[in-house]
């Protein structure tokens, strides 16, 4: 069943994608300053959003590992943490390809870029942490504070972000600036893509929750062995 | 109140055997003293130093704190002290408590020894506004204190411990580092502060309530396992 | 008679492991309750949990009508939980102002006396000898007198001196009502000090009951019972 | 536009979804060797006895 809803959610997902590409390609103009390039917002942007919805996501599910002692809880964080930051990276890269163009430059050290690349380092340590420990419920335990603290954090960082000048384009989404700067037909485009993006992590999240629960059963048949012996 | 108290002990009690053993002290002491002279080599014009002192000296103290926190929870460990002072009346929340107060005067003991040094190599004068820079040291150093205590709690069973507390914790301290990187070098450049270096205090100060706050309600989490 | 200890239906789970299963019991106060089991049958982890060491996800445990975290047992487990650096005075003093005694000077000073320490009372635990290391870990676990003790194989790798002081030290706790928990392999000394056994088998509780004089006149004989 | 900018957005695009690719790669392969651990491990749990020694 579980399988199920995963090929589903990927399929529903590339054929929006395939719409989606279409649409950017064949219907949508060049930007007027940008020409082809600004395409890559499209991917650049939701990704960033998936990304730091899923760190979100993970804080819920690490309060409610701690709340109700529930593995699946767990599974789940860990799996949102892993997806969104494969997700974080597509938006470093996209950005980074794009600020070449436009800036003529790969990186700089402005606010926005600097907690992105703070973020994916955060939940790095996240994902190394996980590996370093061996029993489950000390694993659970332990990310679900280190996940605690690591988006606070983040708050903080993207708090700062007002007090440090900035390089990176303002705004452009209207429930940011509250009446849109992008046109409504790229507007349109954006969000189906958000969601195209949105489903895709989805469907990882659930393949990669399934293998926790098996690495789960394996270390508790390890152990079962291990006394039974 | 019982809390502070208990919390006094344990740090009093780690200041005792650190001054006995001097484990981590001559380890952070050594390797910040190293660093400082290594840059001397590295930056010759008194100007530029004023630049990039700041940073400098934060990340000397940040590096060296790991060294610091490292020890601070593991030297409970031998002999299961850890498992006796758990089972005993002291709550863990004081334990962290404590442990990120003995960091704190270690690191600050630190500090000031790089900064005399930093002031004697790079000829720069740090004394101007000792009351403000006092402030932004004891702001920063709580910060990294308590992240140190509470991620020393959190990695003393861990293979490679030694190596899993800086991955997790610098990244976590950037945003302290960055304002008291900006405070310090305006400090040490002589300028005054205009209102808006003030939000980086307030950052420092945002920074250490929210955290140790949070390191006192998980406090509970991360010991009992 | 009132229980010192209460577990109702306690679970401790590694993933998905259950190191303990369902563990019910009940201790009354001023009983000494030797717990049996072979290695990895969960004796470790429950005085843990008891110990408030470990939580468990399911099930309530409490000592007189709190939790382990508040109950604040003398605690023993395998290793002897003081420091090198500190001299056994410093060791004691600290330990008794953390469990809050009165006149923590008085008190480390009167258990030197006892476990015959006094005389290297101002020397670093690091020279001391093991005999001595397991005397002062005894003071220190005994030193807040407890209501409730927990003690993790005590008799293993402890010399005659120390046996002989723990056995004393058992009589006297049991003498001002407290309540005695300890886990052992060595089942004839354990039927000797017990007055209720318990059983534990894959983190199952098999038995629990008073001691009886059968077990005394043949110690294995509730392994037999229950192989 | 111009065919640079061109170039870099299907770059851009490129780099976008093997990041992904691969992160799916590595997915399946972690799945296949815990199907693989799995089995290995029932097997031990099923007959202790014969797989005593080999802890």
């Amino acid at each position: 069943m579980r399988e199920k809803i995963a090929i589903g959610t990927a399929a529903a997902a590339a054929a929006l994608l395939a719409n989606n590409l279409y649409q950017m390609f064949m219907v949508l103009p060049d930007e007027a300053l940008q020409g082809a390039i600004y395409r890559i917002l499209f991917f650049h942007a939701p990704a960033a959003l998936v990304g730091m919805i899923g760190y979100f996501v993970a804080l819920t599910f690490s309060i409610l590992y701690l709340s109700s002692k529930n593995f699946l809880h767990d599974s789940l964080a860990a799996s949102v943490v892993e997806v969104s930051l494969v997700f974080s990276v597509v938006n470093l890269v996209t950005g980074s390809i794009w600020a070449r163009v436009i800036w003529g430059i790969w990186w700089t050290w402005d606010a926005r870029l600097t907690s992105a690349l703070v973020c994916v380092l955060i939940f790095f340590g996240y994902l190394v942490m996980r590996r370093a420990i061996e029993e489950p419920t000390q694993r659970a335990r332990l990310s679900s504070a280190l996940c605690i603290f690591g988006c606070v954090d983040v708050v903080i960082v993207y708090k700062s972000i007002d007090w440090f000048r900035t390089q990176h384009p303002g705004p452009v989404l209207d429930f940011r600036t509250g009446g849109g700067k992008m046109d409504p037909a790229m507007a349109h485009i954006f969000w189906l893509n958000f969601l195209a993006i949105l489903l895709v992590a989805v469907a990882l999240v659930l393949v990669r929750t399934r293998q926790e629960s098996t690495a789960r059963e394996i270390d508790s048949l390890r152990r079962l062995a291990h006394t039974a012996a | 109140m019982k809390t502070i108290r208990h919390a006094l002990l344990i740090a009093r009690k780690d200041l005792a055997l650190e001054l006995r053993t001097k484990e981590s002290l001559n380890a952070a002491g050594a390797f910040a003293i190293v660093i400082l002279v290594l840059f001397s080599f590295a930056f010759e014009e008194t100007e530029q130093i004023k630049e990039i002192g700041g940073g400098l000296l934060w990340l000397v103290f940040a590096f060296a704190g790991a060294l610091i926190f490292n020890r601070s929870f593991a030297r409970e460990l031998p002999n299961d002290c850890l498992d006796t002072l758990l089972a005993s009346p002291l709550s863990p929340a004081s334990l962290v408590t404590g442990k990120a107060l003995a960091n704190f005067v270690m690191l600050l003991a630190m500090e000031l020894i790089s900064i005399v040094i930093f002031g004697i190599f790079f000829n720069v004068n740090w004394t101007r506004h000792i009351g403000e820079l006092s402030l932004v040291f004891a702001l920063g150093t709580w910060g990294i204190s308590i992240l140190g205590a509470v991620f020393g709690a959190l990695t003393v069973n861990l293979r490679l411990r030694e190596l899993m507390l800086p991955i997790i914790i610098y990244p976590l301290l950037v945003p302290l580092l960055i304002a008291a990187i900006e405070l310090t070098k305006l400090l040490l450049s002589n300028q005054s502060m205009t209102p808006n270096d003030f939000l980086w205090t307030k950052l420092l100060i945002v920074f250490d309530v929210v955290f140790t706050a949070l390191a006192m309600l998980l406090a509970d989490t991360i010991l009992v396992n | 008679m009132t229980s010192a200890i209460e577990l109702a239906g306690v679970w401790k789970f590694y993933g998905d492991y259950a190191a303990v299963r369902d563990v019910t019991l009940n201790v009354e106060e001023g009983s000494c309750c030797a717990l049996l089991g072979r290695n990895g049958a969960g004796k470790t982890t429950l005085l843990r949990i008891l110990a408030g060491l470990s939580s468990f996800e399911r099930g309530s445990a409490q000592l007189f009508g709190v939790s382990p975290r508040q109950a604040h047992a003398g605690f023993l487990g395998h290793g002897i939980g003081v420091y090198e650096d500190l001299s056994a005075r410093e060791n004691l003093h600290f330990f008794a102002r953390v469990a809050e005694v009165a006149q923590p000077e008085s008190i480390a000073a009167e258990w030197l006396e006892r476990v015959g320490l006094a005389n290297a009372s101002d020397m670093l635990v690091r020279q001391f000898s093991r005999g001595m290391r397991q005397r002062l870990a005894l003071a220190r676990t005994f030193l807040h007198t407890p209501k409730i003790l927990l003690l993790d194989e005590p008799f293993t790798s402890l010399d005659d001196r120390a046996i002989a002081m723990l056995s004393e030290l058992l009589v006297e706790s049991r003498r001002r009502g407290a309540t005695i928990i300890l886990s052992t392999h060595q089942l004839r000394e354990a039927m000797v000090i017990a007055s209720h056994v318990a059983l534990i088998e894959n983190g199952r509780l098999r038995h629990a009951g008073e001691r009886t004089e059968a077990m005394l006149d043949d110690p294995g004989l509730l392994y037999r019972l229950h192989a | 536009m111009d065919a640079r900018n061109f170039t870099f957005m299907f770059y851009g695009f490129l780099a976008a979804w093997l990041i992904v690719m691969l992160y799916v790669i590595v997915l399946a392969r972690r799945g296949a060797r815990l199907k693989k651990e799995l089995d290995a491990v029932k097997k031990i749990a099923s007959h202790p006895e014969q797989h005593a020694d080999r802890r």
